[in-house]
């Protein structure tokens, strides 16, 4: 097996609270500026999507999500906050972050 | 590739950092009225200084565009008695507001008479208000002629600490056959903030974003004089900023996580962001402002990171008329904030008493649920996409929920009530009430100095916030208007600057989370649910060995990391002041969730009494006041405000 | 870490060959090489067996007790004993009816008190330092003049020795080990055994490794295995830094790979659903005994209020005692005692603070915060606790030191006790703090169910120290060790090597790299492992109901499927790192399935079940065991005494000797 | 003003150092390296240099490192500060922390 080991400090928890379709994305940074945190930084190459640098700061406002003008970014929510519910009539249960989630609920109006 | 580890891992180094740094570099910047936090506060105090021809600068330490607790969105606009939906009259529901033990009566009587006026003008800015979509027709509350949608919220029962039904109660003279109150409407939230900054962007106020504010200039140097402006710390380049101001309105807000920081989660440590770490309190401290109920803590129940996230669990705010059931569908008799139980915020201690030794019973099985499919169709999608979608920090959580395929129609929402737990005593929150006390113009103890939403002492909610912020904004230029011109101590920009670069001459030591974390045992420690003299005299000798010992040692890679290790030296005396704080009080108090072992007897009526506290000639003074120091609130209200013609005097 | 980023240089330090395979022979394979692992393979190969053995970390100081030791309990046979093992055992039940004490069950226990002394004179012959052969003690009462014996609580039984060089004790048994062949695997995470045939339930013939730090991959061949991996810990804590380090008891390393792999092999596993409600407090917590304290290592330390004002002591009783003498000596018309009040029954409480401190603090009578007033004790009891103790109990010398080159002087100073809500100050590790109510941790908790010979219940293995179910102390790790790798070495003999089931091996390979391939888009091991901690705390925390068991079972098979298929790892501590999480969750599965079956509640085993809210009804004062039986969880359930029923003997002494050939 | 590059880096992990290098002792033998049971360190890329602290978090405090170094002084420990303990003088009544 050929995997390269790198030496680089444990990842931060939680490791990356935003993930960002880089076809989407058009690196414009709204990003960056509408996080009160400072959660992420531009990315040195101009266009390619920013770096969530401070992952452990981030508060889970949202707002990064909800202003991306092309809607190419997700909040991603740490494991220990990924809550469930059950489906009231077959008494399924479900959990953010399952494998294989139910279809996304886009019923109008929500 | 979105993580640092990532870029690392492809690039083999780390990317450099992004913004020119220029440390030590100085900016001046002159105006007549100085905004501090660009909150819902600070901007309704920007806009409202900006209006009457003054220039105006206003200073956010994240961006304008969405900083604040209420930046993300807000869905309540609370008490707004002047409203006309409303049955009961704004100075009645004001006195019966100021009820409360502790409480600021100053604030709420602005509240209560302009939180009306200022929600009209946040339409006029753009901001929602009203169903103009008529999505919610049918909807409870709705009121098909002026669209306002009337929550359930305090429509009869409105009470703090409800210790049964009929204390939370209360027949209004002015509502004598009792119709339901409609005091509080909901509303679009998440367009207030952009909607905010653009019109002060219009009004001209000069915004500065990403800058620290660190200390406030007084007049001279001279602790206790004329604040005659203010500097700051631009967090990502590192630039010293210095603002000089006729006037000057201080909106950070309080302090949060002194108890408490976990320190990978520590966006989770409390309800507010990071971003609120007192610098605010502590600069008026510093300046000799005098502060009050300092001494008021609560224990930290929610979102520590340790817990579920606040709004994602069934049951808290917000989640007006769900049901919350056991795992086996039954209801539980926990009020849900909706119609049938008017209103009611939080489950009286006897019912909560009564379910949790149901659960040990086995008369409800863990865990409970809120039953979304149980409600009305117009109901479920008011309180789903309405209030939750409208509300900080939660229409992201609607928003992954749906992704993720929740389907309020068909599911139950798990809620955490009793299954995670409760929280350690010792954890404790900085949240209930501390600030700055403040006269009727909302002016602090310092001349030049005005304060807005909950930065002052015993604050209330977003529109609280939006209405004294306003409120102060008009009385600050007013003051600006006939103030003199003023000169800042340049002695005291350099002894500032010397401290505030320190962390960057240093490339090792401790860091800031340690620090924070170091203050927050300390706190839990010494300064905790139970209190003695000793304990906190060696909470202030522990806190100040942090501060000889640690911060000294405080080192900073960048400016964004400057930038926090200073919000812990902000944290670092805000601990102090509330342990000097609790000193003074030698009793024990409910409503201020205060227990001295040493001072067992809970409010002994010689106690009943604001403790106020500031720093002279740099030395910790404290003083007292009446509960009721504001006099006859709607007198004096309108003393103060002559000129002023807003919806209710038109009525 | 700011010295790692800035060095450019982002190569890994050591050699990466993942996948690389080592295949290595033995009579006996020893998995885990603390105390337990270190007397086996110690033991074994004194009966001249081939003895492999392999550790995580690195066997020279290793294991939760690898830092030092400083009581020698139950030395029963010692010259100054005035207690025989078959008194001891008889005191010991007294501690309850699921575990005898940190001793393990009545079998251990016994076992205990029949070969403490021995292993401890076992161990000085390795060098170690456990008598006062300085004299530095002369004329203590707690020292016997003639043998220079040291002995802690109980001054007239005697069976309690206080080690005098506890820190040096992992170094000679590493040496003696060399000394005697052992070959020693260091930094290879075993991650399985292997089965005859690759069958669940079948004999034991080896295990499989990974080395944490290149990666590469171990087959080990063995005829017999001792598995001493620890008990699993750290499994409700998930403060992500600071999670625990210097409150953590056991080796953080234990995250509960024998208990999962043994499972996995079809193993018999007993007590798995017991846990302890607060004991820990992770990162909240405060160096064990590195706070003032009155109990076990502190035992019995004069302690004053913030006003210097004494808290007194009482005897079994309640009534109060004077002098610090009086501290060390049965109630009277008790024959002997053991540790203070909080342990066992009435019968073995020794004597205490009062138990009424925590009213009286809230009446304000004693003022937060207390202090350890180690000036106020008796000179040899000062320097029996600051010199004698602290310095050679584990992760204490470390405290020791540190306090020393702080300027701390015993004499002259006095250690604060931490401050807690007062109720908190019944409880007696006051170092730990206290957490919440949801974080657990095991103690003396479930493990693999064993006979007299320490086997398992699987042919060719054999089990040690905490691996054991409710075992928990380093006298009685180093003592069953011992035995196990007598047993072990025998049994070797009569067997013949089987062939490896290369499909086994090939399994396992792919589950311990899948990591490697996973990682677009995945979590870190470190977020995997908070939110196991938390799915622990919210289904299996203080309350059990079967709907927030069933519901555990769900989200932990959720995220298995889910967050824990597609962690990142970037180098072979992560890999290692991402497996223990993996094996979390096994050991959370056990234990919800293990909760599920228990259908009442029990204070001895903090259980509450609020769907069986009555506390120990006699019908369920049972043992219950679980397995896997061809991958079907099967339950069973035994007698407390189950080794005093048949096919055993009635009697300890019996038992004993049929084992032991006398 | 620190005139060294700035880059971008994450917040560092706390508790950062439980231990304390000295350069002028330490000659980089990485006996604590092997010691630890955790791999908190591993070896520095420049012979003879001070190991690197690549996982201080997972430190758990067990204190070999520093037993075992065969050079006295080149490690001290550094408890992370939310876990210093206090004690008193009995005669002067100064408390101090570690």
């Amino acid at each position: 097996m050929d995997y390269k080991a790198y030496m680089v400090p444990n990842p931060m928890t939680p490791g990356q609270v935003v993930s960002i379709d880089p076809e989407l994305c058009t690196g414009c940074n709204t990003c960056v500026e509408v996080c009160r945190l400072d959660v992420m930084v531009p990315n040195p190459e101009k266009g390619k999507p920013p770096i969530a640098i401070y992952p452990d700061e981030c508060w889970f406002c949202g707002c990064c999500a909800s202003d991306c003008p092309t809607k190419a970014l997700k909040i991603e929510y740490p494991l220990n906050q990924r809550v469930g519910w059950k489906r009231k009539d077959t008494g399924e249960y479900f959990r953010i972050g399952m494998k294989n989630p139910p279809p996304p609920n886009t019923r109008p109006p929500v | 590739m979105t993580t640092w580890h990532d870029y690392l891992k492809e690039q083999g180094h780390a990317p450099d950092w992004p913004y020119p740094i220029r440390f030590d570099k100085e900016q001046e910047i002159d105006t007549d009225v100085l905004v501090i936090g660009g909150g819902i506060s600070g901007c309704w105090a920007a806009i409202s200084a900006a209006r009457q021809g003054l220039s105006v600068v206003l200073v956010e330490k994240g961006d304008t565009i969405r900083s604040g607790a209420g930046g993300p969105g807000c869905d309540h606009w609370c008490d707004a008695p002047a409203n006309p939906l409303s049955n009961v009259d704004p100075d009645e529901w004001a006195q019966h507001m100021a009820d409360h033990p502790y409480c600021n009566g100053i604030g709420i009587q602005v509240q209560c008479r302009e939180d009306y006026d200022t929600l009209l003008e946040m339409e006029q800015m753009g901001g929602k208000i009203r169903d103009t979509g008529d999505e919610y027709i049918g909807a409870q509350g709705r009121d098909d002629k002026t669209k306002f949608m009337i929550s359930p919220r305090y429509t009869r029962i409105h009470s703090y600490l409800p210790e049964d039904k009929t204390k939370g109660e209360k027949t209004f003279s002015s509502n004598p056959d009792q119709k339901l109150n409609n005091v509080v409407i909901r509303v679009w939230g998440t367009t207030f903030k952009p909607a905010l900054k653009k019109e002060c962007k219009r009004l001209g106020v000069k915004i500065f974003d990403r800058v620290m504010v660190t200390s406030l200039l007084t007049e001279n140097g001279i602790q206790g004089a004329r604040v005659v402006g203010a500097t700051g710390l631009n967090n990502r380049t590192g630039e010293f900023m210095i603002f000089k101001s006729k006037s000057t309105v201080l909106a950070t807000a309080g302090a949060g996580s002194i108890w408490l920081i976990s320190t990978e989660l520590g966006g989770y440590s409390n309800m507010m962001s990071r971003t609120i770490s007192g610098d605010g309190t502590v600069m008026a401290w510093k300046a000799g402002a005098e502060l009050t109920k300092m001494e008021s803590t609560g224990v930290l129940g929610i979102a520590t990171g340790y817990k579920h996230k606040w709004y994602t669990g069934a049951g808290d705010a917000s989640y007006e008329n769900v049901p919350i059931v056991d795992a086996n569908g039954k209801v539980l008799p926990y009020p849900i904030q909706g119609w049938v139980d008017a209103g009611a915020m939080m489950p009286y201690p006897g019912v909560e008493k009564a379910v949790r030794e149901g659960v040990l019973k086995g008369e409800y099985a863990l865990p409970f649920y809120g039953d979304f499919p149980a409600m009305p169709d117009v109901e479920r999608r008011a309180t789903w996409k309405l209030m939750l979608g409208e509300e900080s920090t939660t229409k992201i959580i609607i928003d992954t929920f749906n992704k993720a395929g929740y389907d309020p129609g068909r599911d139950l929402l798990q809620s955490y009530k009793l299954i995670e737990g409760v929280s350690l005593p010792q954890w404790r929150e900085a949240g209930y009430g501390g600030g700055l006390l403040v006269d009727w113009n909302l002016k602090t103890t310092l001349d030049g100095l005005y304060a807005g939403g909950t930065q002052m002492f015993a604050p209330e909610d977003h529109s609280y916030a939006a209405s004294t912020g306003r409120y102060a904004g008009r009385k600050a230029a007013t003051y600006a208007r006939q103030a003199g011109e003023s000169k800042i101590s340049r002695e005291q920009v350099d002894r500032e600057k010397a401290r505030v670069y320190a962390p960057v001459k240093r490339s090792s030591g401790m860091e800031w989370k340690e620090l924070h974390a170091g203050i927050a045992r300390a706190m839990q420690y010494y300064v905790s649910e139970f209190k003695t003299e000793s304990l906190l005299n060696m909470g202030l000798d522990a806190l100040r060995k942090i501060e000889d010992e640690s911060v000294p040692l405080l080192f900073a890679l960048d400016p964004h990391k400057l930038m926090r290790s200073l919000e812990d030296t902000s944290l670092l005396t805000y601990a102090q002041i509330i342990t000097q704080a609790m000193l003074a009080r030698k009793a024990s108090s409910m409503p201020l969730n205060f227990q001295r072992i040493d001072y067992p007897t809970l409010d002994p009526p010689a106690w009943n009494k604001f403790l106020t506290i500031k720093l002279e000639n740099g030395k910790v003074k404290t003083g007292k006041l009446p509960l009721t120091f504001w006099g006859n609130m709607k007198n004096q209200y309108e003393a103060h405000n002559k000129d002023y013609t807003g919806v209710y005097k038109r009525k | 870490m700011v010295e790692a980023i800035y060095n450019r240089a982002m190569k890994w330090p050591y050699p990466v060959n993942y996948g690389k395979e080592n295949e290595v022979e033995a009579d006996v394979l020893v998995v885990g090489g603390g105390i337990a692992g270190c007397h086996a393979a110690i033991n074994a190969a004194r009966k001249g067996a081939k003895v492999v053995v392999v550790d995580k970390g690195a066997v020279v100081r290793s294991g939760s007790g690898g830092a030092g030791v400083d009581h020698w309990h139950l030395a029963c046979t010692n010259p100054c004993s005035k207690v025989t093992p078959e008194e001891m055992i008889e005191v010991m039940k007294a501690f309850g009816d699921y575990d005898y004490g940190e001793f393990g069950n009545g079998m251990a226990c016994y076992i205990l008190c029949k070969e403490s002394y021995d292993t401890l004179l076992d161990i000085e012959k390795m060098g170690v330092k456990v008598r006062d052969v300085d004299d530095e003690f002369k004329g203590a009462p707690f020292r016997d003049e003639k043998t220079k014996l040291m002995f802690a609580y109980d001054y007239v039984n005697n069976y309690c020795i206080r080690v005098n060089g506890g820190a040096d004790i992992k170094v000679a048994m590493y040496n003696e080990c060399q000394r005697l062949g052992v070959k020693i695997y260091d930094r290879i995470m075993a991650t399985s055994l292997l089965t005859e045939g690759g069958k669940q339930g079948a004999r034991v013939i080896g295990a499989t490794g990974l080395n944490v730090r290149t990666g590469e991959f171990y087959i080990f061949r063995s005829k017999a295995t001792v598995l001493s991996a620890g008990q699993p810990s750290g499994l409700w804590i998930f403060s992500t830094e600071l999670k625990g380090g210097a409150a953590l008891f056991m080796d953080p390393n234990n995250s509960g790979e024998g208990t999962a792999m043994a499972w996995r092999a079809g193993a018999e596993l007993a007590l798995m659903e017991r846990g302890g409600a607060g004991y820990t407090s992770g990162g909240f917590g405060y160096p064990q005994y590195g706070v003032g304290n009155a109990h076990n290592t502190w035992y019995a330390c004069k302690i004053v209020d913030a006003n210097g004002k004494e808290i007194p002591w009482v005897d079994r009783d309640g009534k109060i005692l004077k002098t610090v003498e009086e501290r060390y000596l049965p109630a009277p018309g008790q024959k002997y005692f053991y540790y203070g009040r909080y342990s066992g029954s009435p019968e073995v409480w020794g004597p205490s603070l009062i138990p009424d401190l925590p009213e009286r603090i809230m009446k304000g009578e004693y003022v937060l915060p207390l202090y350890a007033d180690l000036p106020g004790m008796p000179d040899y009891e000062r320097r029996a606790i600051w010199g004698l103790m602290i310095p050679h109990e584990g992760k204490c010398r470390i405290i020791y030191d540190n306090y020393q080159r702080a300027g701390f002087d015993p004499d002259k100073d006095m250690l604060q006790v931490i401050v807690m809500p007062p109720d908190k100050y019944t409880y007696a590790a006051w170092w730990a703090a206290f957490g919440a109510r949801q974080w657990r941790e095991r103690v003396h908790g479930g493990g693999l169910l064993f006979d007299w010979d320490l086997k398992a219940s699987l042919d060719g293995l054999y089990v040690a120290g905490c691996q054991a179910y409710c075992c928990a102390d380093h006298a009685s790790s180093a003592v069953t060790g011992r035995y196990a790798g007598r047993k072990a070495a025998r049994y070797s003999q009569t067997v013949k090597k089987s062939v490896i089931d290369r499909q086994q091996v090939d399994a396992e390979k792919t589950r311990v790299y899948s990591p490697l391939q996973q990682g677009e888009g995945g979590i870190g091991w470190k977020e995997l492992r908070g939110g196991l901690a938390r799915i622990m705390q919210d289904y299996v925390g203080e309350y059990l109901n079967e709907e927030t068991l069933k519901m555990g079972l769900t989200w932990l098979n959720s995220i298995k499927e889910s967050e824990a298929s597609s962690v990142y790892v970037r180098n072979p501590h992560e890999l290692a790192r991402t497996l223990e999480c993996l094996t979390r969750i096994t050991v959370g599965e056990i234990t919800m399935q293990a909760s599920l079956a228990r259908k009442a509640s029990s204070r001895e085993l903090s259980f509450n079940r609020l769907d069986y809210p009555e506390v120990d009804p006699p019908e369920w004062n049972k043992l219950l065991t679980i397995k896997l039986d061809n991958g079907n969880i099967k339950l069973g359930e035994l007698p407390n005494d189950y080794w005093l029923k048949p096919p055993y003997a009635p009697t300890y002494e019996e038992n004993y000797r049929k084992h032991n050939g006398l | 003003m620190s005139q060294e590059k700035v880059i971008a880096i994450p917040n560092i992990s706390t508790p950062n150092s439980p231990v304390i290098f000295n350069e002028s002792i330490c000659n980089g033998c990485n006996h604590c390296v092997e010691v630890c049971q955790i791999d908190v360190y591993i070896p520095h890329p420049q012979k003879g240099k001070p190991p690197i602290t690549l996982h201080p978090e997972e430190c758990w405090y067990c204190g070999c490192c520093v037993n075992d170094c065969p050079r006295p002084g080149a490690i001290t420990f550094n408890w992370p500060l939310q876990q210093r303990g206090y004690w008193k003088n009995k005669a002067t009544g100064e408390v101090h922390q570690i």
